[in-house]
């Protein structure tokens, strides 16, 4: 055990134990698998991930490359950092080397989102944030202050003092402040790991393992006016022979261990430093009992701590360094100096110098630049509503720190002198034994070989070594790899630069990201007013954008297509009901409605006459359709338009950009009453039997009530709107009602029409009837590269209007291309095959010219495509399959025979117009 | 068929009443009443405003995302030029009629909305915090207190919150994206551990 | 991810908003008068500068009104937000 | 598992010359590719790449390295299967191991329309002769069995196309290869230098400006993605052209788990795991115009929300690191190539999402157009003049599938 009485802030009184490689092992709440193990004495966690050398840990938190651990229970989780991860009763982990493992199976854990909204965040409770939160809190801002650890403080240990006493009641003061204060939030173990613009901040709050409905973790998304950067520094290693090798650590991290999990990770060690701070790991872990002795690499070691260093018989040895390592699984001996001096050791620690963390203020595009007294990058200009406080500013000095974050109010700390760090990114020695960044076993030799090849961008070189893009993405070797790179390149590092920081600071699982947008939350699932009826009625529904529409109603045993050819037959010979609720409704008002609409459709509505009825089309500015529907003349002033389901929102949205954007003046509204109006389609030769039993008051025989006329009536009081609207070819009404009533009025139909059968159908049914019909389905039969003469729609497009959107477009030269594709039917001669949609039109070429066949002869690669089969059924009306199609001077082709390539076969089709069922309309007015 | 059965109004919100009732304590979840609604077009000049406040039995809010009491109802503002206002005494068709008779002269016109949206009322401490789960505006009182409205996204779906205190808020959705909110509600409802203080 | 100021609304997330690409392009007022290559320019031609960028937001899922802004295609900071067209803001 | 060796040396540093034939403006893939060809296939050596930052800096480094052909129309799937038969070789032209992996790619269908579309660009690219087939839930399973085919999401896949010669590559080393053999042709690959204008004299250009002084040239080749029409606006010449972020991330390294590459566009995924062992996934373009090589979180929050429900054993991979490019798009998602009116300056720009797969394709292609002064076959269909007859080649019009 190297566990030291009267340090750490772990709860000793309880144990709890967790698995290891296979052994059991026990630690204590508040340390983590790193503190648990180390304090067994286990240095080595895994091997790594190219050589298979054995690695351990190097840091005390986010920052360290070496100890990757991966979790098996509770639940498997890759690539976790064994310093970073709580011990818990009953965890089992391994060490890995380098790659993780997923689950097998889905992870239950809840994760959710929340938005925070505040005047100041502070990231980071160490003594610049504390005070910087402590001091947004007094001035009554609302603060939201997050630490990554488990604990505030940061790295006051309690051996500094400030206000003249111990820094850690300094600590529990401000933090008891803070909980009294209003409106102040303080969450620990919560990573501020993303920054993007105006003050947007997202925060990876843990809550450990959780069971139920309670989060496991949860991503604060923030908005604050003001965000104080106060991340602290990274403390950087100094790069030498086998350094990679366990018991070589952070200075910082040995004293974070020491003070945290009371752990004391090596007896004799050697303190290998160009920089001040490393000085006080060298003290406090003489104090906690180990043999410590002190190599600075600068000229002559700091006055102030080689005195207290001799006070306590600490040895210092300055103007020298550590040249290697030596050992097998783990440092039994340093090199030290130009002879290569052998000083046994167990522990070796490094200490070359800190880079401020100011990953947030990178992430936004603050820049950062070399500071050559800090010896690392640091902010370099103001950002606006950014600022960067204490050591990720690049201060250092506790007293200079306070002031910096605390400003009026800072609290006092003794003065300190920082004597010149010294530059120093690596010692001599065998570069393929220096260890630039030893999570991807990548070194001096790499580095050197990456600039040999002509490398001069730190970035190619990062790319070349893979230096930097591990799990830590380069938090101790980053710098360090644009140090060597510039020595080699004979350039300053600053002139160098350093790679960008990317979001996020550390990784975030897949799962806590994507929060509470999983299954039927991942979208709204959009339903109509008679949804339940559908769903009781056994209907098989499909997505259409976010609407779940019934697609066909099986009965017991059938599959769709029986089912669909029953509805379909239905339909055509007595009467059938579907719920058109999902079409998008647009209540278009104002003396200008009618302008607006000559505008948008390509044929004329201002001429349609109140109590009618038109089918129109819209077309964006390139003469593509984009949309149909009907329109509904409600008044002079006054027209209700209706548009496909999928479109209703584009449709609207494009209503709205011309009337604001494009013609404020025109004097009209646009109000979505998509929800508002229920729509029941009752299609059939019976519909008007039904219709005129449940609407007994409207006449609606077809002299009193004719073909795309509209009629206001009643029912139980409640106002209904009748329409003569047929997308099937058969007499046909559309009944609008409020939506509230709409699921009573489904039954009410359906009670009416049973007498006939009558039989709820789907948007199969009604894409058969309506394809039959050669009735066009915006996006089915259409892709966004089809004009309305395409479609053999001509009758639709205005030649009176002086404009229309689109009309222009259709002058365009390739429009008046013979070779255009033509919506037509095609007809499998083999009266049989259904042929796929989306299947190719190609020319056909009989097996033997002789006698036509129904199968023809597939040439090889490539083969030149005169269309596709866009809509494709089997029609109960002429008891056989057919198909609409685009197909190149499709309507100049009629009677011609093209092929469809089905599988390995070429299925002969013939080529005829788009109304296959009543060409001549008699059906329409039963 | 004997008896004709009456069209009753159904809540579009029937199949999750259950869902609702069974949430544990604070805050509590409960569904509107359906009210008529219409939408009202006018363009916003003081004296036209004036008017229609005065014929509604209250003042129409001059501000953006506002809400004033009117008679029966309520006055939201939805833009620059557009008013939701509701009536739990007026049926839909007698209210489209009236509002649009009162909005006519000022070159103003109301469409009947009533059944395009439905409401859903929050009541009790948390319910800011409950709401800031799936909604990214200030919910903060200072910003969005009593009186205010704000047309904005509950998850994927666009939804008017209408504040009528600090805890008790409502929320109006289009019908059809209603079951969507509501499930997402209760989601955060049944599994709320946040360690924030309610904003 | 952007705070927008919905000239109407107030700062809402981007997410709130629909873009429309650049700003001030008149549909022609007499479409049939320019031949194919001024037509294909109102139709697909558009500025992409770098920098100081004239476009529409719409207001989508808040008060569905249009705005015009200027924003910085670099930094995507918005320098202004205005009403598009009738509005009485 | 373990990188590749590479060469001892990749390329020299060299000053400008005071005058190329050809200038190559932007040293991302393209450019390099384009440069490659000029010296192989048609002994022009006296070249310069001009880059503004470091080589292959840009959309190059930043993209997620899908390589297919299955495009529905014929004028695209041309240049992409020309591409792809090119990528089948490149290792061994180059002599640099770009680690190809042909592991094939699954475009997911969701609805019925989706269904539609994908049935449509298979058969289309079967009568191409390009390797495409349409699966069946089941089979989506058999070839990639992580993906959650059942019911209980919210777009069930109802199946997917299949493309299994379609793989990824390793796009650094793909540009270092290429970057390699033009440099032992004795083409000047010359970074940190900046094109900032052109010198005109009349219809032609007889020279660039950069942040390095001028350089004279007989031809210009236009390879800047994005900040192509930042450049052409120097020459007034406008293009149809939209620069956009684009946003990718990866996961830390983990064992073998996804052994294909699946796409989604109803639900904006792309997911592909790398030879490290990381998953590297794209999202969908942002929606508005923006150079900043960044985007908006949001479009990665949903693309994890899409990634985990269609593979739920991703829950507790990490997200280690995104970033962004800046993707030029054009109105029909095809690229513009060929001619603008200064006949001396040619155009090779627009590839939105696709500009890393076109790779070896477009570089062929290119350099035999700036070779012989005319546009090869390959590219005739995307010259700058389809906007005005209206003959666009509509990717997503029809079936346009992302990445």
């Amino acid at each position: 055990m190297t566990r030291v009485e009267g340090y750490g802030r772990i709860d000793r009184t309880r144990t709890v134990s967790f698995t290891f490689d296979g052994v059991p092992y026990t630690g204590h709440p508040g340390d983590t698998v790193a503190s648990a193990l180390l304090a067994h004495g286990v240095t080595t966690l895994g091997t790594s991930v190219r050589l298979g050398r054995p690695r351990g840990v190097v840091g005390s938190w986010t920052e360290d490359p070496g100890g990757l651990v991966q979790v098996e229970e509770p639940f498997p989780e890759p690539m976790l950092l064994a310093t970073t991860l709580e011990v818990t009763d009953g965890l089992v982990a391994r060490g890995v080397a380098g790659r993780g493992r997923l689950a097998q199976v889905a992870d239950t854990a809840r994760y959710d989102h929340r938005h925070v909204h505040c005047d100041v965040l502070v990231v980071g409770a160490g003594p610049a944030g504390l005070v910087a939160a402590r001091a947004a809190a007094r001035a009554g801002q609302d603060v939201v202050l997050v630490d990554d650890r488990p604990t505030p403080g940061g790295t006051l240990t309690g051996t500094e003092t400030v206000d003249g006493r111990p820094a850690t009641e300094f600590v529990d003061a401000v933090v008891a402040e803070l909980a009294a204060a209003p409106h102040v939030t303080h969450l620990q173990a919560t990573t501020a790991f993303g920054h993007y613009d105006d003050g947007f901040v997202l925060a990876l709050e843990r809550h450990g393992e959780t069971t139920g409905r309670s989060a496991r973790q949860r991503v604060h998304r923030i908005r604050a006016g003001r965000v104080v950067v106060a991340a602290g520094a990274i403390e950087r290693p100094i790069v030498l022979e086998d350094n990679d090798r366990p018991g070589v650590m952070l200075a910082s991290a040995a004293r974070d261990l020491l003070h945290r999990h009371g752990v004391l990770v090596g007896r004799e060690v050697v303190v290998f430093t160009v920089d001040d701070a490393a000085y006080a790991a060298a003290l406090d872990l003489h104090g906690a009992g180990a043999a410590v002795r002190v190599v600075d690499g600068r000229a002559q070691a700091p006055a102030g701590w080689a005195a207290r260093c001799a006070a306590a018989g600490v040895p210092v040895e300055a103007g020298t360094d550590v040249r290697g390592t030596l050992g097998t699984d783990r440092v039994r001996a340093v090199l030290v100096g130009e002879t290569r001096r052998e000083v046994p050791c167990d522990l070796l620690l490094v200490s070359g110098g800190w880079n401020p963390t100011a990953h947030l203020f990178s992430h936004v595009g603050g820049p950062l630049a070399f500071d050559d007294e800090l010896v690392g990058f640091r902010p370099a200009a103001a950002l606006p509503g950014t600022t960067v406080v204490g050591a990720a500013n690049g201060t250092f000095a506790l007293a200079d720190v306070l002031r910096e974050a605390g400003g009026a109010d800072a609290p006092s700390a003794e003065p300190e002198v920082i004597t010149p760090r010294r530059t120093l990114w690596r010692t001599p020695g065998d570069p393929a034994r220096q260890f630039v960044d030893i999570a991807r076993d990548a070194t001096v030799a790499d580095v050197a070989r990456a600039v040999g090849a002509g490398m001069t961008s730190v970035e190619h070189v990062k790319r070349y070594t893979t230096i930097g893009t591990a799990h830590d993405q380069g938090k101790t070797s980053g710098v360090v790899a644009s140090g060597i790179t510039a020595e080699l390149l004979g350039r300053p590092v600053g002139a160098l630069g350093t790679t960008t920081f990317r979001p996020p600071y550390t990784p975030v699982p897949f799962a806590a990201l994507a929060g509470r947008d999983r299954g039927d939350l991942y979208d709204p699932v959009r339903t109509t007013p008679v949804h339940h009826h559908h769903v009781a009625a056994g209907a098989v529904f499909e997505d259409v954008g976010m609407w779940k529409r019934a697609r066909y109603y099986p009965h017991p045993g059938e599959d769709m297509a029986t089912a669909v050819l029953r509805e379909c037959a239905a339909v055509r010979r007595s009467v059938g009901v579907m719920d058109g609720s999902t079409l998008g409704k647009i209540d278009v008002r104002g003396p200008d409605a009618a302008v607006l609409l000559d505008h948008l459709y390509t044929n004329l509505m201002s001429t349609l006459k109140v109590g009618r009825v038109r089918y129109g089309v819209m077309c964006g500015d390139d003469g593509m359709v984009l949309d149909d529907g009907t329109v509904l003349r409600l008044a002079e002033d006054r027209f209700l338009v209706t548009t496909t389901t999928g479109n209703a929102a584009h449709v609207l949205d494009r209503m709205e950009d011309w009337l604001q954007t494009e013609w404020p003046h025109l004097r009209v509204r646009l109000t979505s009453v998509t929800e508002q109006w229920s729509i029941l389609a009752v299609a059939g030769p019976r519909s008007r039997d039904v219709v005129g039993r449940v609407f007994a008051d409207v006449d609606v025989s077809n002299d009193a009530f004719g073909f795309m006329t509209w009629q206001d009536t009643a029912l139980d009081g409640v106002p209904v709107r009748l329409a003569r609207i047929s997308f099937s070819g058969e007499l046909a009404f559309e009944v609008s009602v409020a939506s509230w009533y709409a699921a009573d009025l489904w039954v009410r139909l359906l009670e009416a029409g049973a007498e006939h059968g009558i039989t709820p159908y789907g948007t199969e049914t009604m894409h058969v009837l309506r394809a039959e019909k050669g009735y066009p389905i915006i996006g089915q039969d259409t892709d966004g590269t089809v004009t309305p003469q395409d479609l053999g729609m001509s009758w639709v497009v205005s030649r009176k209007k002086p404009d229309f959107v689109g009309k222009r477009s259709f002058a365009r030269p390739l429009n008046s291309d013979p070779g255009r594709k033509h919506l037509v039917s095609l007809l499998p001669t083999d009266a049989a095959t259904t042929l796929p949609e989306g299947s190719q039109v190609v020319a056909f070429t009989d097996r033997d010219p002789e006698q036509h066949a129904d199968r023809g002869v597939l040439p090889p690669p490539p083969v030149p495509m005169l269309g596709h089969v866009t809509s494709s059924y089997r029609s109960a009306e002429l008891g056989r399959p057919f198909a609409l199609a685009l197909v190149r001077g499709g309507r100049d082709r009629l009677g011609e025979v093209v092929g469809v390539p089905v599988g390995d076969q070429l299925v002969a089709a013939r080529i005829g117009g788009t109304v296959l069922v009543d060409p001549e309309g008699a059906r329409r007015d039963g | 068929m004997t008896a004709e059965p009456t069209l009753t109004a159904r809540h579009p919100l029937e199949s999750r009443r259950a869902a609702l009732e069974a949430l544990p304590g604070e805050p509590t979840i409960t569904l509107d009443p359906l009210v008529s609604a219409v939408d009202l077009r006018v363009d916003p000049e003081p004296a036209t405003l004036a008017a229609l406040g005065a014929a509604l039995g209250g003042t129409l809010p001059h501000t953006a995302d506002a809400w004033t009491a009117i008679a029966d109802g309520q006055a939201l503002r939805l833009g620059p030029d557009e008013w939701l206002l509701t009536s739990a005494a007026a049926t839909p068709h007698a209210w489209e009629d009236r509002v649009d008779a009162l909005a006519a002269p000022h070159g103003g016109m109301a469409v009947d909305v009533s059944a395009q949206r439905v409401g859903l009322r929050l009541r009790g401490p948390g319910v800011r915090d409950l709401l800031a789960f799936t909604c990214s505006i200030d919910l903060r009182p200072a910003a969005f207190g009593r009186g205010r409205c704000a047309q904005t996204l509950l998850g994927q779906a666009a939804v008017l919150l209408v504040a009528h205190g600090d805890d008790d808020l409502a929320v109006l959705v289009r019908t059809s994206f209603a079951g969507y909110v509501v499930d997402r509600l209760v989601d955060h409802a049944g599994a709320r551990t946040s360690r924030l203080a309610p904003v | 991810m952007q705070l927008i100021t919905c000239p109407w609304c107030g700062p809402r997330e981007e997410t709130e908003f629909r873009y429309g690409g650049q700003a001030d392009l008149a549909y022609p007022a007499d479409p049939s008068a320019l031949d194919d290559e001024q037509w294909a320019r109102f139709l697909f031609f558009r500025d992409n500068p770098k920098g100081a960028f004239a476009e529409r937001w719409c207001h989508d899922a808040g008060c569905r009104r249009w705005l015009r802004a200027v924003r910085d295609t670099r930094t995507y900071v918005f320098a202004e937000t205005r009403p598009y067209g009738r509005s009485t803001v | 598992m373990s990188t590749p060796e590479h060469p001892d040396f990749l390329w020299r540093t060299p000053e400008p010359k005071k005058s190329y034939d050809v200038v190559i403006v932007g040293g991302g893939g393209h450019g390099l590719a384009t440069a490659h060809y000029l010296a192989q296939n048609h002994g022009i050596t006296n070249v310069a790449v001009l880059e503004r930052g470091w080589l292959a800096g840009g959309n190059m480094a930043r993209n997620t390295t899908l390589i297919r052909s299955n495009y529905l129309w014929d004028e695209s799937a041309a240049i992409y299967e020309h591409s792809l038969k090119l990528w089948e070789g490149l290792e061994d032209d180059l002599g640099y191991p770009i680690l190809f992996s042909q592991r094939g790619v699954l475009n997911l269908a969701h609805t019925e329309q989706d269904v539609r579309d994908s049935v449509r660009r298979v058969e289309a690219n079967r009568l191409n002769g390009i390797d495409a087939e349409w699966l069946g839930p089941d089979e989506v399973a058999k070839v990639c069995p992580i993906v959650n085919v059942s019911d209980d999401i919210r777009y069930p896949v109802q199946g997917a196309t299949y493309q299994p010669r379609a793989g990824i590559a390793k796009h650094d080393y793909v540009a270092w290869g290429f970057a390699r053999r033009a440099d032992e042709a004795g083409i000047d690959i010359i970074q940190d230098c900046e094109v900032t204008d052109f010198v005109v004299d009349g219809d032609r250009v007889t020279g660039v400006r950069t942040s390095r002084g001028d350089i004279a040239c007989g031809t210009v080749a236009l390879c800047a993605a994005g900040h192509t029409s930042v450049l052409l606006d120097r020459l007034g010449v406008r293009t149809p052209l939209q620069s956009h972020p684009l946003q990718a991330l990866v996961s830390e390294l983990l064992e073998p788990v996804h052994p294909t590459i699946v796409m989604s566009n109803a639900v904006h995924v792309y997911v592909s795991q790398a030879h490290k062992g990381e998953l590297v996934m794209g999202a969908g373009v942002d929606g508005y115009n923006g150079y900043g090589q960044r985007g908006a979180f949001n479009v990665i929050e949903r693309q994890m929300a899409a990634a985990v429900e269609l593979f739920p054993v991703f829950a507790r991979a990490h997200l280690l690191r995104s970033w962004a490019g800046i993707v030029d798009v054009t109105p029909d998602a095809s690229p513009i190539v060929g001619h603008t009116p200064y006949e001396n300056v040619l155009v090779n720009a627009g590839w939105g999402t696709g500009g890393f797969k076109a790779t070896p394709g477009i570089g062929w292609a290119f350099a035999d157009t700036v070779a012989h002064g005319r546009p090869h076959p390959l590219v005739a269909p995307f010259a700058l003049d389809r906007f005005v007859t209206g003959a666009l080649v509509d990717e997503h019009g029809a079936a346009g599938v992302a990445h």
